[in-house]
């Protein structure tokens, strides 16, 4: 089959030509790699107006901690959050998409974004790619019809909770839960509860860790506390510092001054100094 | 319905790292104490580091029991030892009981990565490494365990000294005393446990100089 | 079910008298204990690949007229990752007879330990040194009574006896060859390459000692599994004597010596890459 | 040996006070034989922003012509430069395009972005972003290479400290790594100024 010569920008959507030689290349033996993942705790719970949504920022690489401050809570719409676990990339691409697909349909409507159509549009999509694409997702909004919390599945499967914990710390996190929630909890109480929930997936799971972020959303109001907990400094900085034993030696050394930022402006009249 | 594979294997690893430095008169052993499996903690207070004798202690990272069956080995060689030649075993002779130990399980291996530091009949400090089916070399510092691999190239870089093998020979020089090297064990600690995750919970560091064994803790993150 | 290991017993007089009362059941056969599982060599694979023992080396040995001339460098691997850099790759059996060490470190160690502890126990019986063919053929037998399990020995037993100098090439699948020059491990295609081009019968020490200094310097320099120092040994009528280790470090740039210098670059428009 | 250990790399990006260094390891070997010990691995995409690629060779240039054509078609529509930050964001896009059957290529970007704030990222082989504000790391020595940054980085370090700490930490990393190594190649970029410098290491 001819192959169009110049390789033009594709229209969207994956491309799978590369999958034949990355196949025969896992046949002669060689293990297909590792992706980034996020072990992660994610959790989200209803109070008497709004969302809360709580993730821990920990990506890991396998043993390695390769993020020790990734951030989980995607914006999707001005009222509508999303935490993900799983694969990174995943988790990142699918928000991204179907965040600017609910920009396009807002500009579309002229109304606000609907829980209730991320939720569609996300689980298709996932649906559409049977579990491959491996992204677990905790959706979070406030719009006409109220609150709205929902987990995705990366198989396409949602469930709709009034409380809900995602990722390998969800039992951690959702012991705190069973335990504490109650229904119609203030803000101050639902922030306490998450970022209890979240430090115990971080002090218990291997996968989740550092920092806790928490994004609260109300009728018409959203605050995304970044790093809203820090319960893992570095625990020792040697006061002596320490120096190299050896210089390190040079072979060749190049210098390219750069040029400067010039600002031009064009087509002005010298009276007008 | 094909045959389910038992896939069942006599092996787990518990994570942990350890880290030995061998100075002038002393020698520094230390291994952090949190014991998991999986992604999950089991203990945060697990030693992971074992009196094998008077001058030889050894710390040992991988499948607990292999390594609680390993020291339970070598204490009953070691009070044989005892009993026959009426004196304390020394280090380098320990280096060679665990090399042969760890080699008599040679198709059923012990999977333990271990760390054995100690003082040698001259009294000065002295480190041996092993990979887990007994191959052994004398040397000035070693780690071992989950996070050998982030420990070992900043240890290399501060520490480094000629080899052993040049001729003509020049002599290893660690110019540390034991407060830095106490310093440098802390620092390597600090950054293996922000990087991997199955180091940290605490640092339990054990110093032998020609005074004894004084052990020192410090707390490391609990994520 | 356990294998007659006999061999093993360091301590048994060789001529298989009854065992006296000195033998305690301490230091009776040790045996190897073997895993009960159906699939031994499955097994096999899966504890070798989760334990990786440190391999990978380059070593060689030549005989001319003053001798036998041993070279070999020190880095043992684990997979991708250098677990040392100072491993001791040729192993002193006895004041006349040199082992080298490749494939499974601790397989050689073991192995060339219990070989000088025979080798003195030879010599004790029969009040005069053991040959080199004789040496060989005890390791030989020992590795091939372990055949098929997955012992990795590639070794050569040099030294020199009543017949002159000896090299023999022994390795774990029960290979046996007397011979004059020979190179093993990963890095031995180049070692070959300068080793078959310089080599003389007639060489001086100095020449040969160059020789083989080169051909493992050439080793590390194109394989990776191969560095550290190059340690050369000469085996003469009176026992082997170590003549150098230098570090292949500094040995690259005594060969190749490099001047570092500084380009001063002006900017250049067109930075075309 | 995974696809990633076929030709060995190492690759480190550190931010300094508003500069920032990005340096690699010059070797390309096909597993354990060296082929060649001058292979280029970081590119300049433009004065401001570099872009090193780690992992399989091939991949690894593949990727490099197909972001230099989208970098000029860039150039030509915006007339200016990219910033480093939309870089990042082309090249997880081209990366996540590829799902399924990925690149074997893991780039780190590093850039001075809008009133040169230096900007480092790195990303996994589908295009999973990191953005960290000390240093980022790829290759086959990547394990070692975090141990060492992590010990070696302290905060806003001038362009020679920088460039110091940078190369210790690639050398000492690099030796502990049979697959990559054989020298190393550093580039310091300031506001004004670029320092190309290749480093003499142990060439085993």
């Amino acid at each position: 089959m001819s192959q169009v010569a110049v390789e033009v920008p594709p229209k969207g959507g994956f491309s799978f030509d590369l999958c034949r030689r990355n196949g025969m290349l896992s046949k002669k033996g060689v293990p297909p790699p590792s992706y980034r993942k996020t072990g992660t705790t994610i959790v989200g719970l209803i109070f008497q107006d709004g969302v809360i949504l709580g993730a821990d920022t920990r990506a890991t690489e396998g043993p390695i901690v390769c993020d020790k401050n990734c951030e989980k809570i995607h914006y999707m719409a001005p009222n509508i959050y999303c935490c993900g676990a799983g694969t990174a990339a995943d988790t990142e691409a699918v928000t991204d998409m179907v965040s600017s697909q609910l920009q396009l349909h807002r500009y579309h409507t002229g109304r606000e974004s609907r829980v209730v159509t991320a939720l569609t549009l996300l689980k298709s999509h996932l649906f559409k790619y049977q579990g491959h694409v491996q992204a677990a997702l905790v959706l979070g909004g406030v719009d006409a019809n109220g609150p709205h919390l929902h987990t995705i599945y990366p198989h396409g499967s949602t469930d709709t909770l009034p409380f809900a914990t995602m990722g390998s710390g969800s039992l951690a996190a959702m012991s705190v839960f069973e335990s504490k929630y109650c229904e119609g909890l203030t803000k101050e109480e639902g922030i306490k509860l998450v970022c209890e929930a979240i430090c115990s997936g971080i002090f218990n799971d291997l996968g989740s860790g550092s920092n806790v972020d928490v994004c609260v959303i109300t009728k018409g109001q959203k605050e995304y506390l970044r790093n809203h907990q820090l319960p893992n400094p570095r625990t020792y900085v040697s006061s002596k510092g320490f120096s190299f034993p050896k210089k390190t030696e040079i072979l060749l050394t190049r210098i390219t001054p750069l040029k400067e930022m010039v600002e031009v402006i064009e087509g002005r009249d010298t009276m007008e100094e | 319905m094909t045959k389910q594979q038992a896939n069942w294997s006599p092996y787990d690893n518990n994570g942990g790292s350890c880290v030995a430095i061998a100075g002038a008169d002393y020698c520094v052993i230390a291994a952090d104490t949190r014991m998991s499996s999986g992604y999950n903690i089991l203990t945060r207070e697990y030693s992971k580091i074992c009196k094998l004798a008077d001058k030889a202690v050894m710390a040992s990272s991988g499948f607990q029991a292999d390594v609680n069956a390993l020291q339970k080995h070598l204490a009953a060689r070691h009070l044989t030892y005892q009993h026959q030649h009426n004196k304390q075993m020394s280090c380098p002779a320990m280096a060679q009981l665990l090399s042969n130990t760890l080699y008599y399980k040679r198709f059923f291996p012990y999977y333990a990565f271990n760390v054995l530091g100690g003082l040698d009949s001259e009294g000065k400090g002295c480190v041996f490494t092993y990979d887990a089916v007994g191959s052994y070399e004398r040397v000035g510092y070693s780690s071992q365990g989950s996070g050998s691999t982030l420990i070992m190239p900043f240890l290399d870089n501060q520490l480094k000294s000629p080899s052993p093998l040049l001729f003509p020979a020049l002599d290893a020089v660690t110019p540390l005393s034991e407060s830095e090297a106490v310093d440098l064990v802390k620092t390597v600690f600090a950054s293996a446990t922000e990087r991997d995750i199955y180091t940290g919970d605490k640092l339990e560091i054990v110093v032998l100089n020609a005074g004894g064994i004084h052990r020192e803790y410090m707390e490391l993150r609990k994520d | 079910m356990k294998l007659d290991t006999s061999g093993l017993e360091s301590t048994a007089p060789l001529f298989g008298s009854s065992s006296s009362e000195l033998l305690d059941e301490i230091s009776a056969a040790p045996s190897f204990a073997l895993p009960n599982t159906i699939n031994f060599d499955g097994f096999q694979k899966e504890a070798i690949q989760m334990v990786k023992p440190a391999k990978g080396t380059t070593t060689l040995a030549f005989i001319f007229k003053e001798g036998v001339m041993v070279a070999a460098d020190s880095r043992a691997s684990m997979g991708g990752y250098i677990s040392s850099q100072s491993v001791k790759k040729i192993i002193e059996i006895n004041p006349y007879m040199l082992g080298t060490m490749a494939g499974g470190a601790a397989d050689c160690q073991f192995w060339h330990r219990n070989l000088g502890i025979k080798c003195r126990l030879h010599e004790l019986a029969n009040k005069r040194r053991i040959s080199v063919t004789g040496a060989s053929k005890l390791l030989a037998n020992i590795l091939y009574s372990y055949r098929g399990m997955g012992l990795s020995v590639g070794t050569m037993i040099a030294g020199w006896d009543e017949t002159g100098p000896g090299l023999y090439y022994v390795d774990s699948e029960g290979g046996r060859l007397k011979g004059t020059r020979f190179s093993v491990g990963s890095g031995s295609p180049y070692a070959y390459g300068v080793l078959d081009n310089g080599y003389r019968y007639d060489m001086s020490i100095e020449e040969a000692a160059e020789l083989a200094r080169r051909s493992i310097y050439h080793a590390t320099f194109r394989d990776g599994a191969s560095g550290g120092v190059a340690s050369v040994y000469y085996v003469g009528p009176d026992g082997w004597k170590k003549l150098s280790g230098d570090d292949v470090g500094e040995l690259h740039y005594h060969y190749y010596p490099v001047m570092p210098s500084t380009v001063e670059q002006e900017m250049v428009e067109v930075t075309g890459q | 040996m995974s696809i990633f250990e076929y030709n060995g790399s190492a690759l480190i990006a550190m931010v300094g006070k508003n500069c920032f260094a990005i340096a690699s390891d010059r070797r390309l070997g096909v597993q354990l034989q060296t082929i060649a010990t001058d292979f280029q691995r970081i590119y300049k995409v433009h004065d401001r922003l570099f872009l090193g690629l780690s992992g399989l060779a091939t991949d690894a240039q593949t990727l490099y012509q197909r972001l230099v054509f989208r970098h000029k078609l860039y150039q030509l529509r915006e007339e200016r430069d990219m910033k480093p930050e939309t870089f990042a964001s082309l090249v997880s896009a081209i990366l996540y395009e590829k799902r399924f059957g990925p690149y074997f290529c893991q780039p780190v970007i590093a850039g001075l972005g809008d009133e040169d704030k230096p900007f480092i990222c790195t990303m996994d082989s589908i295009g999973a972003k990191e953005l960290a504000k000390d240093f980022v790391v790829a290759g086959t020595a990547s394990e070692s290479l975090y141990g060492a940054c992590e010990s070696m980085f302290r905060p806003d370090m001038e362009p020679e400290d920088l460039f110091e700490t940078i190369s210790q930490a690639l050398l000492s990393s690099v030796d502990r790594d049979c697959l990559s190594g054989w020298g190393g190649h550093v580039y310091v970029v300031t506001p004004t100024e670029v320092k190309e410098r290749i480093l003499k290491g142990r060439m085993d």
